[in-house]
């Protein structure tokens, strides 16, 4: 039997690079039996800026700021998963009390991830008003962000071996306030859309991906979860403190739109509730690593009234010096947002990454696309592509 | 490096030769010739329950402290139920960068092998659509290789500029 | 537009209006690509309100929208897009570069990225900021909204009556030109 | 026909026109003004006396619009067929307001103003006493279609292809339940003259409260004819960009800007004159006949003007709250659920109406008591309805041929 994509009576459709519904820019170059879509070629690259080559030129505390740009809907969590890569390179346990800053930020930023990423699927198949809701608690999250450290968006928090500086109680109070006010919101959001027939009728059965799909395929994060795939780098794989906290993975069998859709709901909540756990039980203590391992800054303090501190100071700042890193290689991974977000990066020995690779899980999903949108119609394509959160920075780097 | 992680390393040398395990922050790494890497992966996967292939990439070591290779090239395994990863490397120089596609285990080779073709020039055999993923097809080096300057060669200033009047 | 007059009160009043009625209704053409691009969503969601100032009618048709805010870095691949968006959208149009990345290619010096679309378009007006604050891109577009009335009908293209462009410039698309193929 | 009849229609043409353009160029600032609400927003508030400071919460918005699309350079692309490109707007825009020739807005003036040539009293409708004005407006409002079908056709753009195919399939495919509902109120009423139908709801009762059935179709039918949100599907902006009116710009973009608009207000005019009494306001307050003072008629028009803005309000409601359709839901609810409904509603219409005769049941009585088993009529079809259809569409993939043309 002659297969669909050999008919002659096939039209193309280029959508994108620059449409309303990539968000960003990726093109799909789809090809069409009326609506329905009997293939799809992605074409990325549109946003390709060579993240990878800068790695090699900046240094491990200078690069955060490019992780920034890289997932730029959740700029924190980009910045907690480049430095627990370098940290593991360079073998630096952490303190308490900073695991417990980056478990908070992190968990806020996946907040902020999600909240965009509903957002904007609800955007797709016409709900506006829900995109903005989600949007104005965003600014929320920007705002203690903003007080945390300065930057509303694009943050850059993190340092190697600790934070850039310690959360201030008004900081504290902000999220406390966040956190009571966030719930009250989501419900709001829930019901204009989740048990909306429109939006349900649009998304329950659509872009389905099974279990076996899913490992085979590489999926990660919320997308492989709501395929059954119960895997969760936070408990997997516990890094930072996330063994003290109480919290579920949230999973689904159905593998569809809105199976994705909903696990990214209940990861909200089961953030709210590890931010709360952390913030409640944020331990004492220094938040970066002792000056014996030189790769902070010291305490202005210490570098006025002691020479090491003073040495140290100088040794970091002074370019060709900083820290010394392992000529090893090593990958480390955070559950991101999105999914799996790892950094492999090589070390030899100057303050330079030699090699800065970045695991983007935007760009394993996006290869999803055309397995998951084959035989459904064209206006499914942008349920699919808010589904996978595909962010194009991310997937191009 | 786990039980299970030593086991299947144990394993992989046992039955592959000219295989080296080793160890840095209790995460394993194996060293396999090329003409193993296929039936290595395969025997990850299928025997040895290593489900998950997390990411390929590839490193240049040109310009690296005391490297003999040019490249070398990187899978990260996963074994989905237990949470274990193994990294397989190979070694590759020029003028033959050639080595098998893994799209036959896993759908998500495809492309991250793109990826790494496009990135480093690095030709997968067997590779069902093996074109540039990132780059525009016209684009003539591999950026990532160290040989590359970071601002490039002068592509990206190689446009047609608009003035006002001529649109 | 006949302006041998220029002292006509008349002409200048309707010049004025005319002006008036165009900075007051920019509708934007969002060429977002990256992080501006969010922080564009951000203007126009609910805390910073771009449509207090009626530029919230985002247009996806350039045809339709007089604002094309390029919010984002541009790489080689996308550039021959944005002009041909350019090329497609009616006078009188404006353009502004949001963010570091668009103006001068921002931290992305690397092989890829543009370093500034105004090398390759004309920009009416730079937002700076890594991404701008929307407090900025909303000065930026009453900025621009003073720019557009002191301007006035500046050369009244608009009322010209043009051929359509049929062969859009001959863009080498994606960066090469055949001495460079040569060159390698 | 006298010179003095042509002068009146003329000049009510020129007032029926007039307001509407404004009322239409309005409606957008409204619109924006509504969303704003709903999304915790300001909404445009700068825009106010030309060339002043002064802001009126930003009444000069329309204007600034209006004038600056007709200002705006009128592109024409190279590929288009030119001469369809530009008849498409102006083909749908003569539709659109052609309609509103026999829609009343209002009842009737009082006394006879005394101009020669004219002896009846005024009726506040272009067209008077056109007994056939429901089956009028349909047939100009399927026009309409032409104009949205040759403008994505002439566009020579896929996007806008689409957007013409899908809409022309829409308004046909909703046509049907429009008429379906509506014939349970022509069937009640007894006359197709919008006017009667009115006076008839003021006597009677509202078709609304006695035809909820036909009340639900129609309105659904309505949001879709008008083409709004969760049946905007020719110009959805996730999807194909602008739809229809991806290619147009200066003049044609506002002649279909301003269409959308106007099919919104004969949407919401007909709502209101077929199921919600029109001028009629309950409690005595404008009346139940023809007979009117000077008082009672214009508190007529601003009555039928509120009704109106009322429900063109609800429909901005709904179109930003809810999701929109997928193509082949829209179809399958015109086709599947609501040819259906309407036809239980047409069908209980006449025979609840027979049956009452029969009982003798009259007056008061007789209505609460069609009001009484039509409510029941509704519950229960609709119970049905979501029993037999627990999904309106099969979302699983078709990746071979011969699965689609199982599903064909």
């Amino acid at each position: 039997m002659a297969t669909a994509s050999q008919q002659d009576y096939l039209w193309t459709l280029n959508f994108g690079p620059q449409h309303p519904a990539t968000h960003t820019t990726l093109r799909i170059l789809l090809t069409l039996d009326g609506e329905r879509v009997v293939d799809a070629v992605p074409d990325i690259g549109y946003l390709h800026s060579g993240f990878e080559k800068i790695g090699e030129h900046l240094d491990y505390n200078q690069y955060v700021t490019v992780t920034d740009r890289m997932n730029y809907i959740s700029p924190m969590a980009n910045n907690v998963a480049w430095h627990h890569a370098v940290e593991k390179l360079l073998g630096i346990e952490l303190t308490p009390r900073c695991q417990y800053l980056r478990v908070i930020i992190a968990e806020l930023a996946r907040i902020s991830d999600h909240l965009l990423c509903v957002g904007a699927m609800g955007l797709d198949v016409g709900a506006f008003t829900f995109f903005l809701y989600g949007f104005y608690e965003r600014e929320r999250i920007y705002d203690i962000f903003e007080a945390l450290c300065g930057a509303r968006f694009t943050n850059s928090y993190t340092r190697v071996g600790g934070v850039m500086h310690d959360i201030t109680p008004g900081t504290v109070e902000k999220i406390r306030d966040f956190l009571a006010r966030f719930p009250a919101t989501l419900e709001d959001m829930e019901r204009l859309l989740t048990r909306n027939r429109i939006f349900v009728d649009r998304t329950q059965g659509v872009g389905v991906l099974t279990r076996e799909e899913a490992i085979n395929r590489g999926a990660s994060g919320p997308v492989a979860r709501a395929s059954g795939v119960t895997r969760d780098l936070r408990k997997d794989e516990p890094y930072l403190a996330y063994r003290d906290f109480d919290f579920q993975v949230c999973c689904s069998r159905a593998g569809d739109c809105y199976a994705r859709y909903l696990v990214r709901i209940h990861e909200m909540r089961e953030s709210l509730r590890i931010v709360h756990q952390a913030l409640e039980n944020l331990p004492a203590g220094p938040v970066n690593v002792g000056i014996d391992r030189r790769v902070n800054l010291p305490d202005k303090s210490r570098v006025y009234q002691t020479i090491e501190g003073t040495i140290t100071h100088f040794e970091l700042v002074m370019s060709n010096r900083g820290f010394t890193v392992p000529c090893e290689e090593a990958y480390g991974a955070v559950e991101a947002p999105n999914g799996e977000l790892g950094f492999y990066v090589v070390g030899d020995g100057s303050n330079v990454a030699y090699r800065a690779r970045c695991r983007p899980p935007s760009f394993v999903h996006f290869a999803l696309f055309p397995h998951l949108i084959r035989g459904h119609t064209l206006s499914d394509v942008v349920a699919v592509l808010g589904s996978l959160n595909i962010i194009a920075a991310e997937l191009d780097r | 490096m786990s039980e299970l992680v030593k086991n299947v390393t144990a394993a992989l040398t046992a039955r592959f030769d000219g295989c080296t395990v080793s160890e840095f922050r209790g995460e394993a790494r194996v060293r396999v010739p090329r003409h193993h890497l296929l039936p290595v992966l395969q025997f990850l996967q299928q025997e040895q329950g290593f489900d998950l292939l997390v990411d390929i990439t590839c490193v240049d070591y040109l310009v690296y402290r005391d490297a003999t290779d040019r490249f070398g090239l990187v899978y990260l395994l996963c074994h989905t139920e237990s949470s274990q990863r193994v990294t397989i490397r190979v070694t590759l120089n020029e003028p033959d960068l050639h080595v098998p596609s893994a799209t036959p285990l896993w759908e998500a080779a495809n492309w991250l092998e793109r990826e790494v073709y496009d990135m480093f020039g690095i030709e997968f055999t067997g590779h069902p659509d093996l074109r540039r993923i990132l780059l525009p097809p016209e684009f003539a080096a591999f950026p990532l290789r160290k040989d590359y300057p970071l601002q490039g060669r002068g592509e990206r200033h190689n446009f047609v500029p608009l003035a006002r009047d001529a649109s | 537009m006949a302006l041998e007059v220029p002292e006509n009160v008349l002409v200048t009043k309707l010049d004025a209006l005319a002006s008036w009625c165009r900075k007051n209704s920019l509708w934007p053409m969002p060429f977002a690509t990256a992080c501006c691009g969010i922080e564009l969503m951000a203007t126009g969601a609910s805390r910073h309100d771009l449509a207090r100032f009626g530029a919230e009618a985002m247009r996806f048709s350039p045809r339709q929208s007089d604002l094309m805010i390029v919010a984002g870095r541009v790489v080689m691949k996308m550039l021959p897009v944005l002009q041909r968006i350019w090329q497609q959208m009616g006078e009188p149009k404006w353009c502004m570069s949001m963010g570091a990345c668009a103006s001068t290619g921002g931290v992305f010096d690397t092989y890829a990225v543009v370093q500034g679309i105004d090398r390759f378009l004309p920009v009416d007006m730079y937002v700076p900021g890594c991404p701008p604050r929307p407090e900025q891109l909303l000065q930026a577009v009453i900025d621009l909204q003073d720019k557009i009335q002191r301007e006035g009908t500046v050369s009244g293209r608009e009322f010209e009556r043009r051929e359509p462009v049929r062969a859009l410039l001959q863009l080498p698309i994606l960066g090469q030109t055949p001495e460079m193929r040569a060159r390698r | 026909m006298t010179l003095a009849a042509v002068g009146e229609a003329l000049i009510k043409s020129v007032i029926v026109l007039g307001g509407l353009a404004t009322g239409a160029a309005y409606l957008v600032l409204l619109e924006r003004k509504m969303a704003a609400w709903v999304q915790d927003r300001l909404g445009p508030n700068r825009v106010g006396i030309p060339l002043t400071r002064i802001r009126l919460s930003g009444l000069g918005q329309p204007m600034a619009d209006g004038v600056k699309i007709l200002l705006k350079e009128d592109v024409t692309p190279a590929q288009v067929d030119r001469g369809l490109f530009t008849l498409a707007p102006i083909i749908i825009l003569v539709a659109a307001f052609a309609a509103f020739a026999v829609i009343p807005f209002g009842s009737v003036l009082p006394t006879n103003l005394g101009v020669a040539g004219i002896e009846e009293p005024i009726r506040l409708v272009i067209v008077p006493g056109m007994n056939a004005g429901v089956l009028y407006v349909f047939a100009v409002s399927g026009i309409a279609v032409y104009g949205v079908i040759l403008g994505g056709w002439a566009s020579n753009n896929k996007y806008s292809f689409l957007g013409g195919l899908r809409s022309s399939a829409q308004l046909v495919a909703y046509e049907l339940p429009l008429g379906l509902g509506l014939l349970g109120v022509v069937a009640a009423a007894g006359s197709l003259d919008l006017e009667t139908i009115i006076t008839r709801q003021a006597s009677g009762g509202w078709n609304a409260l006695l035809q909820p059935l036909g009340f639900l179709v129609f309105v659904v039918a309505a949001f879709a004819e008008a083409a709004r949100l969760p049946f905007d599907l020719p110009e959805c902006e996730q999807e194909l960009v602008g739809g229809y009116h991806t290619e147009y710009s200066g003049v044609r973009l506002l002649l279909f800007l301003l269409t959308e608009f106007l099919h919104m207000i004969t949407g919401a005019l007909l709502i209101v004159i077929l199921f919600l009494g029109g001028w009629h306001f309950p409690f005595g307050v404008t009346g139940w006949t023809d007979e009117v003072g000077w008082v009672g008629a214009i508190v007529r028009v601003a009555v039928l003007a509120a009704k109106v803005l009322l429900v063109i309000l609800v429909f901005m409601l709904v179109r930003w709250s809810w999701p929109r359709f997928r193509y082949d839901q829209l179809m399958t609810l015109a086709w599947k659920i609501m040819l259906p409904l309407g036809l239980v509603n047409f069908v209980a219409v006449i025979v609840l109406d027979q049956v009452l005769t029969l009982w003798g049941a009259r007056g008061w009585s007789g209505q609460l008591l069609l009001a009484a088993a039509s409510w029941g009529v509704c519950v229960v079809s609709l119970l049905v309805m979501a029993l037999a259809a627990p999904s309106i569409s099969d979302n699983r993939a078709r990746r071979t041929r011969a699965a689609w043309d199982e599903l064909v």
